[in-house]
């Protein structure tokens, strides 16, 4: 965990109320894919948790949504705007796992975590595929740059209006050539993919965070190894471990 | 620098490098911080209340916020005291060289002695704070720290398993706190800890439900902070040991007001959790805010602003 | 606009447009802020706690801030019932054509029945919103809002003198506001107003002393919001009367969490100091937020959270 | 009173730790000197009463010392920062009370008030002079001001350091042809002026406001006519009806 100062590069609208944001900073402290910063915003008590959507040297990029205040206030950022973030949050994505065929399974702002993840299993060399659920077709976001990374897509939609109609449950049917699973989503969809996969995989959860970095004991889960805190030995849990 | 602040101050008879405290539930057991800075700058510092056995602690959502801070209901989530006393104070003992402040909660006299009694024995523990907010399993699901007679009858019971420094540490949420205070230092402590935190409440508007999983929970912050103000000046006026103050402290400013007000030492809670470097932060900033309003010495403004 | 939006509520019998409702001391006697717009907005409002004599109130300073909000001390400046309705309730009638709620103070139970007597008497009053936080000077300066007993005993004495709805607006520095409600619904209260201000205190650094001239003072705005929201959702539960809910409302929204806690009504007070137009953008905001959360008819939220 | 969003145009170092802030906006509802605004601070609670130092035509000048956090945050504020006022409070000077020879008494920030009392009074056709005190020689502030309208200037230093050595007692007892006054500043100052003067006056008080209109009676002082809210029935008081 580290915390730094970073600049917004840019906060542009990806999909109705969902922006990307790019930062500029030192990103020294990320790790993993899967990670999370927790970002202080101006006139907010509580940080706001948000996964990293991917990263370069100096460079970070967050997908997020509206959905209250403080995302709201995001989305007003202007570019050069100074922000205090605290990086490297969480455990984040163990590459190692992932074998060769590793399907990502996303639900809408679920997604944006999975494309770090892809990037570096495709630098790994390895074959993932992607299974990305929205509701709607005007709601997709991020497909392209999963394609772009050599990545076979599978969109689905609950109303139908694009790729295959349903939920990515439906979508992993439509998909063979796996045997592991990187998910991420509202708990609706993890509980539904983890029942689905007769095989092994990591679930990224979310839970309401009063510190982000493991001292408050505000967002644990029990796992069948006790208590974890999702914001320290999650985000993300072994599919073995999970209890719903 | 300003080499003539002098940020000392003794809490019952144990000298602090300077009054501030992390306080209990908002540091962990204190070694996850000592990633992030030397934590041996710390006066002291309180660690989660730790009960008798394993607690895994209230469902989620567990936290919410509101303008002045934040809201938890984490329940007292700990690995109970035979964890603590086997793991988590060996590991501290490696990055921190000061004596800690055990906190300590229970829902019964008896578990409140047990653990008592067992922390009592660690070398490391330098005070017991005693947390008598929890609700009593045997009394109706009212707090001890509700009542002026159960009060006392926590501070007796742990009086006879320790010689440790005793500290109370009082609920906010009652009409007189004055009278259970003098209830607790009548029967033994040797010190009193205020504020915990002010029972609140928030509804999701799109649920339409409680957003804590618990209903309730404590809202911590600088919302409260005029509240902790308040209830050291009057109870430290009114018992003549030592008062620890907190209750939304954030600033060097705020640690200086709360002393003011007649805290010897002071604790700071939610601010860690927003800002982990909080404390060393205030710590840091003390001797320009002493120099500030001409403060040479910090134990010379204990109830400072005292009629 | 929003034309499916029905803000119409009901308090005590008397239908009303909206239900925010500016609370006592933070709108004067009404009029003034007619200068700023049109009052006849407003669902109704409560004007300035209104004492048998004229009393010029607290040595100054009697405000102060903290970060959630004010502190005041006041110590309900008014002119007394007869100038009240010589000269205020007059004034007041030629900008305001709704029923008001007259808010009521005393020092003892027979100054409470004075003043209510001759405030129910007034054909422009609908209600009566009864302020038992004062200190009661024949009872050791204990307010009567801290205790069953003496709380109901005040509603005993001024539900003699009146037919009309009769509010008793409660104090929140207590350890159990249920059981202090209960005691008002039993002695003949027809509803409930909560809560008033928080008991707090600030100190000056460079004076060292207590900023506001009385020492303490109450805390109202945001931050003891959660507070509100916890005890109407309690006290809402646990009688069968009409809760008028308030502390620290700022916006469309905030109305909504109060009236899912259980509120039948929302008064609005220090939001009103720092903007004079707070309860008519209130009020303006009140249909979009409605749709944004699926409400067609405020009035059937009222307690949409409890369990 | 108005509700008004202002501009700030310039925000300028006086003395050390006194500033004038030049702002745009409409000000329309200030109607005399002496009168004050109630400004809006990011972050703070309360709304700041800041005295009208003076006015023009869309143009509005504050002069204010840095106290405490508020006025700190102020100092600042960069040129174009958008600012809502509530300006036209209190009663301000009555002019036409003021006769020929009226002398002016400021004391620190209590100073900036009377310059466009001052600007009016010129513009009467009025002679007002103006004893100005201050602790130091350092903290002087629109002395020149006040000259350039034609007035003849005491300045008093506490420490000696500049004109008459001592208060504005002092300087009064040096200025010999006036037979009234109109003051501002510290309670302390204005209290000696009362006792000095053998005749009448306007005295411009401060308190610590709720609101600042008129609606909490957070500010009221006692006055021969009982109850006076500062910021309504006040910040000026007559001599006759002031009781310490
Ligand atoms: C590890 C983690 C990673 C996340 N990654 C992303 C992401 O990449 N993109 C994205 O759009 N969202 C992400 N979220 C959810 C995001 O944190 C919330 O949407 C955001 O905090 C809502 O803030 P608000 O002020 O708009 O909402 P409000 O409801 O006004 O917030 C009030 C409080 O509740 C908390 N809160 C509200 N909703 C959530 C939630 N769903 N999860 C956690 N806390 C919540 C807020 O942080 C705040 O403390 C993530 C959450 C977690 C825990
Ligand atoms: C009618 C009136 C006119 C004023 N005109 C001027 C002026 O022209 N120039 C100038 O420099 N100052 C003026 N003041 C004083 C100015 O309002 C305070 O210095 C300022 O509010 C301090 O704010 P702060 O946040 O820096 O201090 P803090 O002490 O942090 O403020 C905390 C609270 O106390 C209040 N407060 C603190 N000091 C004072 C004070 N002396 N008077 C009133 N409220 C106070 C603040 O408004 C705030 O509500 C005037 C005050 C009044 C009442
Ligand atoms: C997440 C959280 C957990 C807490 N856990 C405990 C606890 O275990 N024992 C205890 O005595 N107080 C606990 N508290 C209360 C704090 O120690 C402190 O009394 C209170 O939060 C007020 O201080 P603050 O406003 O600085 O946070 C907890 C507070 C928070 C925010
Ligand atoms: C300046 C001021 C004066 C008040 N005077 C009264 C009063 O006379 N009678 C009363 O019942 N409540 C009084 N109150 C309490 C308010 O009516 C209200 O209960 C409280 O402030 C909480 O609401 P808020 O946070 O919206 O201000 C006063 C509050 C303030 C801030
Ligand atoms: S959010 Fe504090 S421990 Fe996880
Ligand atoms: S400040 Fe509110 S009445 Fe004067």
């Amino acid at each position: 965990m580290r915390q730094e100062t970073f600049t917004v590069i840019s906060n542009r609208t990806l999909a109705p109320g969902t922006l990307e944001m790019v930062l500029e900073g030192d990103v020294s402290g990320i790790s993993r894919p899967g990670q999370f910063v927790n970002l202080r915003l101006d006139g907010f008590f509580l940080r706001r948790p948000i996964s990293v959507c991917d990263w370069t040297e100096g460079r970070l990029r967050l997908v997020y949504k509206v959905l209250g205040q403080g995302t709201a206030a995001m989305a007003d950022y202007p570019a050069g705007k100074q922000l205090d973030l605290l990086v490297g949050l969480g455990n984040g994505f163990d590459l190692e796992k992932c074998p060769e065929h590793t399907l990502l399974v996303g639900g809408g702002v679920g997604t944006p975590p999975l494309l770090g993840l892809a990037r570096r299993l495709a630098e790994q060399g390895k074959h993932p595929a992607a299974v990305l659920g929205f509701n709607t077709a005007g709601e997709r976001i991020l497909t392209e740059d999963f394609q772009s990374l050599g990545l076979r897509v599978t969109v689905c939609t609950a109303d139908g209006s694009a790729g295959i109609p349903g939920l990515v449950t439906d979508g992993m049917a439509a998909v063979g050539d796996y045997n592991y699973v990187c998910a991420c989503g509202p708990e609706a969809m993890l509980r539904a993919v983890w029942t689905l996969c007769g095989f092994g995989g990591q679930f990224s959860f979310e839970e309401r965070m009063g510190c982000g970095f493991g001292a408050c004991m505000g967002c644990s889960r029990k796992t069948v190894h006790g208590m974890k805190r999702i914001c320290r030995e999650g985000p993300v849990l072994e599919k073995e471990e999970i209890v719903w | 620098m300003v080499s003539t602040a002098d940020t000392r101050v003794t809490l019952c008879g144990i000298p602090l490098d300077n009054p501030v405290i992390p306080a209990s539930g908002c540091f962990g057991y204190g070694w996850e911080f000592a990633e992030y800075y030397d934590i041996n700058c710390l006066g002291t510092f309180s660690f989660k209340g730790t009960t008798a056995e394993m607690r895994p602690g209230n469902p989620t959502p567990r936290i919410a916020e509101y303008s002045g801070g934040m809201l938890n209901a984490v329940g007292l989530q700990n690995p109970g005291v035979d964890a603590v006393i086997s793991r988590e104070l060996p590991r501290l003992a490696e990055v921190f060289h000061k004596p800690v402040m055990a906190n300590i909660s229970g829902f019964s006299i008896e578990e409140y002695a047990v653990v008592a009694k067992k922390l009592s024995a660690c070398p490391q523990v330098g005070w017991l704070e005693v947390n008598i907010s929890c609700p009593n399993v045997h009394g109706g699901g009212m707090s001890f720290g509700t009542d002026p007679v159960q009060a006392a009858a926590v501070t007796a019971a742990v009086r006879r398993v320790t010689d440790k420094p005793l500290l109370l540490k009082l609920s906010p949420n009652v009409t007189d706190i004055v009278s259970i205070a003098r209830a607790c230092v009548d029967a033994g402590a040797d010190g009193l800890s205020l504020i915990n935190t002010v029972l609140g409440m928030r509804i999701h508007l799109k649920t339409r439900r409680p957003l804590l999983a618990n209903i309730t929970g404590g809202m911590s912050g600088p919302g409260i902070f005029p509240l902790a103000v308040r209830m050291v000046y009057q109870v430290s006026q009114a018992v003549h040991v030592p008062v620890v103050g907190m209750g939304g402290v954030s600033s060097a400013e705020d640690v200086l007001e709360l002393m003011l007000a007649g805290a010897a030492a002071v604790e700071v809670g939610a601010a860690n959790l927003t800002d982990p470097f909080a404390c060393r932060n205030i710590i840091q900033a003390l001797p320009e805010a002493m120099k500030r309003y001409g403060i040479t010495s910090l134990s010379e403004i204990t109830g400072g602003a005292h009629g």
